[in-house]
């Protein structure tokens, strides 16, 4: 629980540090000539040694990406054809918008469980709206809504009654698989079928392009491009960013730290219900408990995503080669015709070989705050 | 603070006793004071209290006896799970967790299944089943020592052992009976079944190694600060590496009773219990004053949320409900205590 | 209005308007008695449909209704036959189910002395079983696949859950009839389908597979039920492909759709009477309550409906579906 | 004060540290170092943030394996290649940061780790922990309360208990007294002198020189790695001993606190007032104004209510009273901040600083406003140019607005947190113990900024347990004791004797200094 209900330290290792990586860092050597002068500070700035900008960890990720690329291009002549990459990023399209919300709630300190819920209780709406006859608009709308209901009440329970994230979206989990079932009669999925469904719904659910390119990819991409500036570009971004990862601190500094938390709760469950709009779109209907498909591969994908960044933090475009290389790797193994008892181990495996290997090479590399990020059990 | 030399201090330093002005800052022991700390038992009370009322069959020692029995699975494996997280610490992100334990449960029983059903012994099949759980336990161990955040590795290998339960199992449904096994889902007197006496074997275990010996003060301490348990010259990698292999371990026991219970190994399983394994395991800190994490609570816990379904199934209400009564239940417990902690900490 | 005009109307016809009332007349009251359901999941509309059907006709006959559904899980099927049992209620019944993970729990039943009945579900404790004949709808669905394919070809197969009892049935059911036609060749490796997210997730493995499997490689896709088919024939429809054909079982309104839309590759289904069958398991606990045991047989088998393109307009209106 | 020279000086020295060089990667941290203790001595080991102290006692602890060096004891070569080899050769180490468990009780903690302890029961454990902390340290501590509750000088406590429990050869305390307050210090040392009665040697870093000068009989300087010198101290100490440690350390004479006159005189309108502010159980309630250009120090020992006061000045606890800044009430932290309230807090690494983020991001939190448009975007080229200029204008180092926050010395990360509110264009400075752990080059350059500060009109309340820091900074000093105000000394009247009478309780004024409101 990132948000320990006892004011205790939050961030990791921000008090309680190993020693070997505690101590400040003090990369000036040139401490003897007198404060001030311009000799020292024209020494300093040149001799300051320089932080390692990029290291051999950071390009764990991009390199597992080029070798499944690899592989599978040797194993199977379909796999790098375009309209099979194509393919794929239809595919990867609705997890991808789930793991975006998924790096907004870990950058903001928190983890979501519940999007599945957030984005089944979308589709839920959106088919059940179509199935009644209501314009797309409506339809649309109402999934929006609905899947923002969970963040809000997400965001209430963590923020205003500061129940740990991990728990708050567990218990929400059971809730909202629970609320399913009640507004579906028991679990009845709904089906939408040719005449029924407006065009501007099929058109979202893979009839469309948008400048040549699939609804689904194209809003894939669009929400992971405004996630990306919201993170990196906006003030709120960078405030959040500081509230997930020392709350105390920014709150310090003036920030509104629990409205921070309530809106990245709040977004992050709007983003899956755009995914969850999609699918019912896609699919042509809702059958319950789909949603739960996307969060664990999510919370996998922000975290491969998190070794391109030289301390940890999780960002959009590293959560996009996350995505990536869980969406190759499973057309991969179904291009090749692997059995799926084995396509578990596959991904179970090349998952561990990833993470070990930013690991082992934060070891190597560049010393301690990197490592002590990516380490094990510290707070 | 301290250019004069001891001469030129004032009175107050060369009388330490009288120095010290701390009255007002003593803080209290550990947050015990007031009815808050039982809080969370108190709602758990007045929750079975109101299935008893609503359905009077809830009481009845047989109805008793049989969520025991319903409850053991989580429990064991809740126990393995709570103490991966007692010394890895429960940050969920940065600390100890184990996503890895229903998996690993669903492998151990189709393994053992497997093996009776080839014509091995009862014995040697558990054994095996057993071993192959704490090959999954040291791949956890050997990961997170070499770094791995605890979320992402067990992540991993929990893909790994759901694989391996379809390739053991072939993705059938593998009957395992006989003798040990029967006895572990039917016999033991009072309409307990032999899991129970397991159950209460391992948690008196635990229990006492946790929350009686210096070892489970180390494994806290371990969690809690591992820096700082370093500098008490224990081994945190030692104790981290060992709870992951305690865990896989319960986590095997916790399979072959499922599969006992079931007669049968049940391929995929093992997400399907986890949910349940992890929530009993967090839920344990209701029943601790100090707000952690613990063994016994983990098994009050697994019994609750066992009372649960069946106090509702009892009471007669729908099934839709059902989710939503827990997951609100649960959130209306960890409500108070978060309140409880904010009253006991300022 | 926020509806829209150019829709079509809502989807649901007048459900189950077609009940079978003349089996109404003759069956004793179960005033003042208590039944206890276990539904062994209620993710797929055969499960789902018998279960409330089985309650609301207990409760037309004047009985009390304790509903458990065990979310596929076994362990939790268990749990709640247990719990049904704490209760003591006059009759248990059982949808769904696995003989061998169910069995000693419905051996407590019978020790309880409580009578068991099960639909879909073959026991030895059971007084009664209502069920489809797994067997003709395994055979049936076989060999209009094979037929349909012009007796030679390759067939994809779903068999995520060959330990259900009825997929168990109807896959060996596949296996025996295609002795029959050896130039028909099951593909490996068989798929899986999941019980979570079933449709999306079975067309993105058709979609890959299709890429796999060129024209001449794969001419129909089978499964046990109907969801992963839906997913599959939509991942035939944006793959462009029309040498693929889709059998499933269950008609599920969303397979139906797809039959009958003469474009879409879905082929054919099968319905089980699911009122018919709520009903007579409910009517025989009443019987059987009242001392009637001899008029409850231990199997009431209740015919399956084809539904082919064809007639799938008809089945519809028929069954209320 | 026993002598030095009691001490047998004659045979093989307790311990020598010989040649000990240390890499962190490319880094050279130690260049063969030297070190010696005799039995019953204790060494004072000095030197700026960064200078390799705390290296050199890792590596003398295990923690940390040298490349090259030799450690002896006795005059025999030992090998110490982890903690437990250290501690079976008798070394003990209070280490410079809190190494506790939080949520274990103090008794439990206290004998983490100690074979003694096992088989003991629960009770029995409290009772001795109580008696032992009580012995080794003449303090209580309720042996049930959680660690975590503990104010750090409490923690502390524990710490030393451990240390003299073990009865260590050779005890090593790395900046032990930061978190005290005057007579907590000299607690600490009443027990060290009755450890060096007892022959044990003690290497004993602080930053605070004149605790040495009460307690060591040397100094050893260490300067970026390598020793500078060793200057003796207590009796032996020569004229200026103390001026000559600090040329050594920095490589030049620093003045400290610039002789500046009063301001009392020029203090303007006043932009921070405290109207009966309380925090139940800590603060007994407090009214005071700070005026812009004023520098108003508050002090008092642990218990005394400092620790909260901060923390409730700037909204970041709850109280009872008002509190108003340029002439507005305000509530919470972001409305403290949004009147130019300015916080810098105790913890550093928890509370000020953003520790894995780059100084860019550290100096802009406060004041994203003004670096964004009105739509939130940000400005990168106008932060990148504040963050240059605020790094040149503090003297970061390094001067790299990219440079993550972590790897920063304690000084540099302190003058980041104060950047941070000079780009928010603060007026209101709530400064709690401002350079606790920072070295004495950087602890210049911060005061060189406060005073500027309050030159240029802010209002200061500078919280602090460091009285020479209060007795060079504050125009007026407010000191409490047991959460009430029992003085406030004008500028002439502040003397660090003056203070810690009052704040010890041994002193008692009439409440006649209380300003009209
Ligand atoms: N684990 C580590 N990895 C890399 N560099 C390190 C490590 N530990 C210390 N350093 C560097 O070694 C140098 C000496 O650090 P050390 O902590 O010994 O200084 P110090 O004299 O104790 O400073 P302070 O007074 O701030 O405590 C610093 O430049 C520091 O950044
Ligand atoms: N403006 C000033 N007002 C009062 N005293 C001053 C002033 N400038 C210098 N001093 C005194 O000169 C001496 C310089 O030592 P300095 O405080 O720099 O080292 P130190 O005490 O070891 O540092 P620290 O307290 O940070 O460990 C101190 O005794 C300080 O009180
Ligand atoms: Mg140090
Ligand atoms: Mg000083």
């Amino acid at each position: 629980m990132s948000h320990s209900p006892v004011e205790a330290p939050v961030n990791p290792g921000a008090t309680t540090a190993a020693p070997a990586h505690a101590a400040p860092t003090h990369t000036t050597p040139a401490q003897t000539v007198p404060a001030g002068s311009e000799l020292r500070r024209g020494a300093t700035s040149r001799q300051r040694g320089g932080l390692p900008r990029l290291d051999a960890r950071q390009l764990v990720a991009p390199l597992a990406l080029a070798a499944i690329l690899f592989v599978f291009t040797l194993l199977s002549d379909q796999f790098l054809r375009a309209d099979n990459l194509a393919a794929v990023l239809n595919q990867s399209a609705l997890l991808a918008l789930a793991a975006v919300a998924m790096t907004l709630v870990v950058r903001a300190g928190g983890i979501d469980l519940s999007l599945g819920v957030a984005i089944d209780l979308s589709a839920l709406a959106a088919a059940a709206l179509i199935a009644d006859g209501y314009y797309a608009w409506v339809a649309i709308a109402g999934g929006l809504v609905f899947g923002a209901v969970v963040g809000l009440v997400n965001a209430l329970l963590i923020v205003g009654l500061r129940i740990p994230p991990f728990l708050a979206t567990l218990s929400v989990w059971f809730v909202g698989t629970s609320v399913q079932q009640l507004l579906t009669g028991g679990g009845a999925p709904i089906y939408l079928s040719g005449p029924r469904v407006p065009a501007e719904f099929a058109f979202l659910g893979g009839t469309g392009l948008v400048a040549g390119v699939p609804v689904a990819i194209a809003a894939a991409l669009a929400v992971a491009v405004l996630g990306w500036a919201l993170l990196e570009t906006t003030r709120f971004g960078r405030a959040l960013t500081a509230a997930g990862e020392q709350p105390r601190a920014a709150a310090i500094a003036g920030r509104r730290v629990g409205a921070l938390t309530f809106s990245a709760y709040v977004i992050a469950s709007l983003l899956a219900a755009v995914a969850g709009v999609l699918l019912a779109a896609r699919t042509n209907g809702f059958v319950p408990a789909s949603g739960q498909l996307y969060v664990l591969d999510a919370i996998g994908a922000v975290f491969i995503g998190a070794t391109l960044s030289r301390i940890g933090r999780p960002s959009v475009p590293g959560t996009l080669v996350g995505v990536l290389i869980f969406a190759l790797l499973a057309n991969g193994m179904n291009l090749i015709g692997l059995s799926f008892f084995w396509q578990g181990l596959g991904r179970g495996v090349a998952l561990l070989l990833i993470l070990l290997a930013g690991v082992v090479l934060a070891r190597e590399g560049a010393g301690g705050p990197l490592r002590r990020l990516l380490g094990p059990a510290r707070r | 603070m301290s250019t004069t030399a001891p001469e030129r201090q004032g009175p107050g330093a060369g009388a330490p006793a009288a120095a010290p002005a701390r009255s007002g800052a003593q803080p209290r022991p550990i947050r015990t004071s007031g009815w808050a700390s039982y809080a969370g038992y108190g709602v758990v009370a007045l929750v079975l209290a109101l299935f008893a009322v609503l359905s009077p069959v809830f009481t009845d020692p047989a109805n008793v006896a049989s969520i025991i029995n319903q409850a053991t699975v989580t429990a064991i494996a809740g126990m393995g799970l709570a103490v991966v997280v007692i010394v890895g610490g429960d940050d969920v992100v940065e600390g100890g967790i184990d996503l890895s334990v229903g998996a690993t449960a669903a492998v151990a029983g189709s393994v053992a299944a497997v093996l009776v059903s080839a014509g091995l012994g009862p014995a040697p099949a558990v054994l095996a089943a057993l071993g192959v759980a704490l090959l999954i336990g040291t791949a956890n161990g050997v990961a997170v020592g070499l770094g791995l955040r605890p979320l992402l590795a067990t992540l991993a290998t929990m893909g790994i052992a759901t694989s391996l339960d379809l390739v053991v199992s072939q993705n059938m449904k593998i009957a395992l009976e006989g003798q040990p096994f029967t006895w572990l889902r039917d016999a033991g007197g009072l309409g307990v079944s032999g899991a129970v006496v397991v159950l209460l074997v391992v948690a008196a275990a635990f229990i006492w190694v946790f929350h009686r010996t210096r070892l489970g003060v180390n494994a806290y301490a371990v969690g809690q600060n591992p820096t700082a348990a370093r500098v008490a010259g224990l081994n945190p990698a030692r104790y981290r590496f060992a709870s992951y292999l305690v865990s896989s371990g319960l986590a095997g026991v916790a399979g072959i009773l499922l599969a006992s219970r079931l007669s049968a190994a049940v391929p995929g399983i093992g997400t399907q219990i986890l949910l349940d394994i992890i929530l009993v395991a967090y839920m344990s800190t209701v029943f601790s004053r100090r707000l952690v994490i613990t063994i016994g609570g983990t098994l009050l816990a697994a019994l609750f949320v066992t009372a649960l379904s069946n106090g509702m199934t009892l009471a007669g209400i729908a099934s839709q409900w059902v989710g939503a009564v827990k997951g609100a239940l649960i959130l209306a417990v960890l409500t108070v205590v978060v309140l409880r902690s904010k009253a006991g900490n300022r | 209005s926020l509806k829209d005009p150019g829709a079509g109307s809502p989807a649901s016809a007048a459900p189950a308007a077609a009940q079978e009332q003349a089996a109404a007349t003759g069956v004793p009251s179960l005033e003042g008695k208590t039944v206890g359901i276990a539904a062994k999941d209620i993710v797929h509309d055969f499960s789902r449909k018998v279960y409330e059907e089985l309650q609301a006709r207990v409760e037309e006959l004047g009985g009390t209704v304790v509903a458990t559904q065990a979310e596929a899980k076994d362990d939790k099927h268990v749990a709640d036959v247990e719990n049904l049992i704490a209760q003591k209620p006059d009759a248990i019944v059982v949808i769904l189910g696995d003989a061998q993970t169910l069995t000693p729990a419905l051996k407590k039943v019978d020790e309880a002395q409580i009578p068991l009945f099960t639909v879909d579900f073959q026991s030895e404790y059971s007084k009664n079983n209502v069920t489809s004949d797994n067997w003709t709808i395994g055979s049936t669905l076989a060999r209009t696949l094979a037929e349909d394919i012009g007796g030679s070809g390759k067939v994809l197969v779903f068999n995520g859950f060959p330990g259900v009892t009825p997929c168990r049935i109807r896959y060996n059911e596949l296996k025996l009839v295609l002795e029959d036609y050896p130039q028909i060749e099951l593909i490996t490796p068989e798929l899986q389908d999941k019980y979570e997210g079933t449709i999306e997730d079975a067309r993105r493995q058709i979609e890959d597979n299709l890429r796999r499997l060129p024209a001449g490689e794969v001419d129909a896709i089978w499964s046990c039920w109907d969801m992963p088919q839906i997913g599959a024939a939509q991942a035939i429809e944006a793959a462009g492909r029309d040498d693929v054909k889709v059998y499933g079982v269950d008609a599920e309104p969303g397979a139906l759709d797809l039959i009958a839309d003469p474009d879409s590759a879905y082929q054919f289904t099968v319905a089980q009477q699911t009122t018919a069958m709520a009903q007579r398991s409910a009517d025989n606990v009443a019987l059987f309550l009242d001392g009637q045991a001899d008029k409850v047989t231990t199997t009431s088998y209740l015919d399956p409906v084809f539904v082919t393109k064809d007639n799938v307009e008809q089945v519809r209106r028929d069954l209320g579906i | 004060m026993t002598s030095a020279s009691e001490v047998p000086q004659a045979g093989p020295a307790l311990l020598r540290l010989d040649g000990i060089t240390k890499s962190f990667g490319p880094a050279t941290v130690l260049h063969a170092v030297e070190l010696d203790v005799q039995p019953g001595e204790i060494v004072g080991l000095v030197g700026e943030n960064g200078a390799g102290k705390s290296t050199l006692i890792k590596v003398l602890t295990g923690f940390h394996t040298a490349e090259a060096g030799q450690i002896r004891l006795d005059g025999h070569p030992v090998q110490i290649n982890r903690p437990s080899d250290a501690e079976r050769l008798g070394i003990r180490v209070i280490h410079q940061d809190q190494h506790l468990a939080g949520r274990l009780t103090v008794a439990e903690q206290l004998y983490l780790g100690t074979p003694g302890a096992r088989g003991a029961s629960r009770r029995a454990l409290e009772a001795r922990a109580a008696a032992d902390i009580e012995r080794a340290t003449g303090q209580q501590l309720n042996p049930r309360v959680l660690v975590e509750d503990l104010t750090v000088a409490q923690q502390q406590l524990i710490q030393l208990t451990r240390a003299v429990l073990a009865e260590p050869r050779l005890l090593v305390l790395d900046e032990p007294t930061a978190p005290l307050a005057a007579a907590e210090v000299q607690q600490l040392f009443t027990t060290l002198r009755t450890l060096r009665g007892r022959g044990v040697g003690i290497i004993y870093i602080s930053h605070y020189l004149q605790e040495l000068e009460q307690i060591a009989t040397r100094a050893v300087v260490l300067r970026n790695g390598r020793n500078a010198g060793e200057v003796a101290l207590g009796e032996h100490a020569g004229h200026g001993a103390l001026e000559r440690v600090v040329e050594l350390m920095v490589g030049r004479s620093v003045e400290e606190f610039e002789h500046r006159p009063a301001r009392t005189a020029r203090v303007g309108e006043p932009l921070l007032r405290l109207r009966g502010l309380a925090v139940p159980g800590h603060l007994a309630p407090l009214s005071l104004d700070v005026g812009a250009g004023e520098i108003v120090g508050i002090t008092g020992l642990v218990g005394s209510g400092v620790e909260v006061l901060a923390d409730a000045v700037a909204g970041r606890r709850a109280h009872e009273g008002e509190a108003l800044a340029a002439g507005r009430r305000y509530r919470g932290a972001v409305g403290f901040v949004a009147r130019g309230g300015a916080y810098v807090p105790a913890n550093r690494r928890r509370d000020g600083l953003l520790v894995n983020a780059s100084l860019r991001e550290n100096l802009s939190l406060a004041s994203l406003r003004s670096i964004s448009t009105r739509l939130g975007l940000l400005r990168r080229g106008a932060e990148r140019r504040r963050a240059a200029e605020l790094i040149a204008r503090l003297d970061v180092r390094p001067a790299d607005a990219g440079a993550i926050a972590s790897r920063l010395s304690g000084g540099n990360q302190q003058k980041v947190v104060l950047g941070r509110w000079l780009a928010a264009q603060a007026r209101i400075f709530v400064l709690d113990q401002p350079t606790s752990g920072v070295d004495v080059g950087s602890r210049s350059q911060i005061y060189q900024q406060i005073n500027r500060l309050v030159d240029e009109g802010a209002a200061v309340l500078l919280v602090t347990v460091d009285l020479e820091e209060l007795v060079g900074l504050a125009d007026r000093t407010v000191v409490l004791y047991r959460g009430e105000r029992v003085a406030e000394l004008a500028r002439e009247d502040t003397t660090v004797d003056a203070v810690l009478g009052y704040a010890s309780g041994a002193s008692h004024a009439p409440d006649a200094t209380q300003e009209a409101a």
